[in-house]
């Protein structure tokens, strides 16, 4: 555990409300190696993103949401759980949750690019939106409008529980989600038939511009656990053994039949909103100051390096991989048509189907 | 065969489907215990189970958002909207996102949910339980919408939409429930979405109509008759994708056209019919082609008499199948 | 306080789990007239109630939605209210709160009956919907989708607050519409502003068929206030003296610019949800036995007497004067003759601007 | 006199009215130190303060709802739906419930609220970005619809908008917001509601659009006009309630007619105005209304091909034109 850092919010929060998991059985300890595959992937995360900005930047990627200062809950969280067994409801912020699930830079960056063979959607929607191939790996992420993935996410676990399927479905969503209707909907229907899934929250305390005090009148999204009657965990969003802990107790309440959680991990958003955004004209500058300091891959590394995990050489090695791997994305990308609309009038219905065009 | 009324073909329908296929279950307020306000749902829980058929919170854009989920994890929900006019809860699920799944994943993932709609007026409903509100979603890609008006097209076509891998809006007239009878085959049928049927077949006007109000155009032919009009009546049945190609038949053949439907006439399906075949058959037509629908008013008031004033009738058709017959 | 009544639910949550209002003056204490008063109120509501159920048992009206059980609650709640000053947001089952606020027999009678002259529409809408004109008493139910009226009373208490003017808007709810996406997004945005409003549910543990078990998990509508950090009451709402001192605290303190408050007022529905109900399809026998007999007319029929208020000529004047007023009601309302449509085309727009057909 | 962009427009307009009237203030996301994220909102927090300019939660039917309670309480919200794409949670307080409160309280209340909604493509929105959402809104009677296409229309009829006694939805075209540049007069006028624009004379053909393809049917015009064919192009400006009569005015003087509009075509404006045109102007008619608009796909997709694909341009709309004039 980083346990030298300390979430920004509340600590008197991280309790359990109602419906205390505390009996729940946690996930197995991760050793060295496990920290190590999850420095790997927050590293790569961090490369690629700030590779998109630049090319954001440059003119040459349409939009992007950075996930930077997201990547530790993100790596945390999907450490515990299972990429064949699990279900993946993300937001536009799950760069690392992506790449942690198996999707490669190369494809992401297509989506970025809006280039052919983008694996989402084929460049139809923005980067990160579409599904992946189910049987490669079930990431939905339908549409842009905030918080529809939750009540989404809640019937899919219904129909994994009416067929007996045991599997754990995961709602991703920012604080700013959780003020919707759709999100309360969500929550009290999970709640009342005991469903599997985990209502996970990275809390970066804006949604856009708009800061926690003006979107909530509490101070921990996990608070409204209690209106469920649900445990509501709040956790350090730098610390991706904390996550990993809390994730891992609320897949194991899931898997056991026991119902949903909501997981609330505190993060901070490092770069503006998007690419469109131009965070100074709302984020006093001392809301940033010491907040890099806590940056959780240093911080991991730190901790790598202590345990005698890490060294020098194999951390050149890590960075420059990633590197290596973004550069030759980066080029292969760059380098691929965008779609023709010669599929443009395909699966508005099914093939065939009454209304087909194509 | 037997006869019966919309709602039990409605009911038979579902039990039908839900016996077929277990992925088929059905989410909604009261549907269980109660059997659904209108007893669309009466009996399937004794015989399904509270799991197939679950009573929901009051809380409709979960309904939608669930459905849709569940329909994208392989099942086949048919979700009840207690009534139409408190569908607006749902439509970011429905056609904001249902409408787009298919097209938004190029195919990965699909979303083959039915969502049952009471609709419209003519039950002392008021402002708030007698709104037609097909517009909405007959006007997005991506959904397909049916309105049928009897009880034979009710189950052919609910069966069509369970098993149709698309998100379907299903919009049950509430005043034919109990109103419209009529013969329907035991068993299995279906009846193919996106075809109009032609209710009466006549030969000096054509009149486009769905829904409770194709009843009263038939009432209305019936008395045109008497004065040696011969009305063709075509049911549209299909509001997403429109069977223009009838509609268009039709028209060549009677070189007049009408359309009726109680919804408000501005910016809705009559427009709709009306320009398209005003571009189509722009050569065959001998007469402009006329709108008989509910007034632009916000919706359907209470008191008998202001309820009488806004839905078109057999009598307001008639006179307008009149004045056509004599342009 | 009609102590000997227990609240059916779980005691445990008539607590105030966050900003509590403990320190908030309660209102001045009721006499023994104020009771008799209250009590006057509902007998007169049940008496008319059970006319208009009669009606419509007969054909004469089109459709009920009864208050019997809740008189109590709606009585109380408006003993603490000042009818000139407050706004109040109902919902279809405030028969008792329109007698409370001065509103007529034949008035509401009008309503069920559908005919001229009735006061919130015009008969345009279903009894009880509408609004009253503002000068007499702004009460306000625009339509019969549940919940809309929680946002909507908000937006009413933001405008009053920003003119600076000190009124209270109350918004009442049942249960059932607990579970809307818009009660969650109603409550966060008053308590954010600190808007002077009262959440009032009435909780009669049903949304039409459906019970409270499978509404949401939780025991106590009034937990929920933990999610928005506002203060929630659960009070026996067969105790009409309780629920004035909830409401009354709950005023004040919206009064003194401490924000909202969640009352819960636990009732029973004491008849089917509507007159087009059928509650014995899903109703157990079991779950209304006894219920009538905590019946909160004779509780306080029989606390009047115990004070010596009442005696058995004012009771039977109390009881034969209301029937008097509701038969002449009855009389009038049927002899009033249905709206004629001739203005049917009035007020879609303001009269004279773009669109206005009248 | 200044030349300025519609978002400056906008802005303006909004300025000067909460100048004018202490009772107008604005809420919605973003809107307060980000100043929105079009920026339309720029600088009023600094002028007005955090109590006039409100950044909401992020929670649409609570901004339409709070709006509403607002404008009923005797305020003149103008509420900001941050993308129109996300506007479908609000639409059960708009569609639902504003539309009905003068209407259903037989005018004991109103509810003067705007909504200003950013919309349309054209700006690599992709599925949620781009969406034309209009129709749903101009079906419903109760409420009036605003979709101006130029700076000197945007100031004038927004501050009609936030004047006008009904709610009114304010569609801005996000592609017009800084492309589109115009004089606009210093200080206060307004434009009436409800009142189309002849934005080119014409005598050939009339062609009737809105919003950012209007300025391609201009370009489209100009582009005719070398071939010899004069376009008439109207601006309706205002979706409802519709001028027709200005339409009419134009057809009866042209005998041709075309609309154009970026949202999907079936069920929507164009039909409407067809229909409209098809009638009331049968007898003047010599070709067949035609339409061009969005294709039938659920919504414009991100790639620029994609989206190009869907976008009618000033070259389809010219071929339309063509063919139109041949005919
Ligand atoms: C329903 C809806 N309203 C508004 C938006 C515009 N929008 C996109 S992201 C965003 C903020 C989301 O904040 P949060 O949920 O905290 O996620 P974060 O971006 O901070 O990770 C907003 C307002 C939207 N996409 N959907
Ligand atoms: C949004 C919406 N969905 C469904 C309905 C149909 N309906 C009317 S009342 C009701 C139950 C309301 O229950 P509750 O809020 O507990 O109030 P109660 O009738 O018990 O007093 C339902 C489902 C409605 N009016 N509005
Ligand atoms: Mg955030
Ligand atoms: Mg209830």
């Amino acid at each position: 555990m980083l346990s030298e850092q300390t979430s920004p919010n509340n600590p008197e929060t991280n309790s359990r409300p109602a419906g205390s998991a505390e009996n729940d059985a946690g996930p197995p300890t991760l050793n060295d190696n496990d920290l190590l595959e999850m420095y790997r992937t927050m590293v790569l995360s961090r490369v690629l993103d700030q590779r998109i900005w630049q090319m954001n930047r440059q003119g040459r990627a349409a939009i992007v949401a950075s996930a930077q200062g997201h990547e530790a809950a993100q790596v945390g969280a999907i450490r515990a759980l299972d990429p064949e067994r699990d279900r993946f409801y993300i937001y536009y912020r799950e760069l690392t949750t992506m790449l942690a699930l198996g999707i490669t830079p190369l494809e992401l960056l297509l989506g970025f690019l809006a280039k052919d063979g983008e694996p989402l959607s084929g460049a139809r929607q923005f980067p990160l939106h579409g599904a992946i191939d189910r049987q490669r790996c079930d990431i939905v992420s339908f549409s842009n409008v905030v918080a529809t993935q939750l009540p989404q996410a809640v019937g899919v676990a219904l129909a994994d529980k009416m067929r007996g399927e045991k599997r754990v479905t995961v709602a991703y969503f920012g604080d700013g989600a959780s003020s919707m209707g759709e999100t309360h909907e969500a929550m009290n229907f999970a709640a009342i038939h005991r469903l599997p899934v985990i209502f996970f929250c990275e809390n970066n305390k804006y949604a856009i511009s708009v800061p926690l005090a003006q979107q909530m009148n509490i101070e921990s999204v996990a608070t409204r656990a209690t209106a469920y009657g649900i445990p509501g965990i709040e956790v350090n969003g730098f610390d991706p053994v904390a996550v990993y802990e809390a994730v891992g107790a609320a897949a194991n309440r899931a898997l056991a039949g026991d119902g949903p959680t909501l997981v609330e991990a505190v993060v901070e958003r490092f770069l503006p909103h998007t690419s469109d955004d131009d965070d100074t004209r709302y984020r006093p500058a001392e809301d940033l100051e010491g907040i890099r300091d806590l940056d959780p891959i240093p911080a991991t590394e730190k901790l790598l390096r202590a345990s005698g995990a890490l060294d020098d050489a194999l951390d050149q090695e890590i960075k420059s991989a990633a590197q290596k791997i973004v550069n030759q994305a980066t080029e292969d990308a760059e380098n691929a048509p965008f779609p023709e609309p010669h599929d443009f009038y395909d699966q508005v219905y099914a093939p065939g189907s009454p209304g087909d065009q194509s | 065969m037997a006869e019966m009324t919309v709602i039990e073909a409605v009911r038979e329908a579902l039990r039908e489907e839900m016996e077929r296929d277990p992925a088929v279950f059905t989410l909604g307020e009261d549907i269980g215990a109660r059997g659904g306000v209108f007893l669309a749902t009466e009996g399937l829980i004794e015989q399904f189970g509270a799991e197939r058929v679950i009573d929901t919170p009051l809380a409709e854009a979960s309904i939608g958002g669930v459905a849709l989920g569940a329909a994208v994890n392989g099942m086949r929900p048919v979700a009840e909207i207690e009534f139409g006019d408190f569908i607006w809860p749902a439509v970011n699920q429905v056609i904001g996102e249902a409408a787009r799944v298919r097209y938004g994943t190029q195919g990965r993932r699909s979303a083959p949910l039915v969502l049952r709609v009471p609709y419209g007026g003519g039950v002392r409903g008021g402002l708030f339980h007698s709104q037609s509100i097909e517009v909405a979603f007959a006007h997005q890609p991506g959904l397909k919408v049916i309105a049928p008006s009897t009880p034979y097209d009710a189950k052919g076509l609910l069966k069509s939409a369970v098993r149709d891998d698309d998100p379907v809006i299903f919009f049950e007239h509430k005043r034919t429930y109990r109103l419209v009878k009529g013969d329907v085959p035991n068993g299995d049928y279906t009846i193919p979405i996106g075809q109009a049927d032609v209710k009466r077949a006549g030969s000096d006007m054509t009149v486009v109509s769905y829904g409770l109000v194709m009843h009263y155009c038939l009432e209305a032919a019936a008395a045109l008759a008497e004065e040696g009009v011969d009305v063709e009546v075509v049911d549209l049945r299909t509001l997403r994708p429109l069977d223009t190609d009838t509609v268009l038949e039709s028209v060549r053949k009677t070189s007049k056209a009408m359309v009726v439907h109680e919804d408000t006439k501005a910016i809705g399906i009559g427009g709709e019919i009306a320009a398209v075949i005003a571009d189509e058959a722009f050569e065959d037509l001998d007469a402009p082609v006329k709108r008989v629908a509910g007034p632009e008013v916000p919706a359907m008031p209470f008191s008998p008499l202001l309820e009488a004033e806004f839905m078109p009738s057999a009598e307001k058709i008639a006179t307008a199948m009149r004045e056509l017959a004599a342009y």
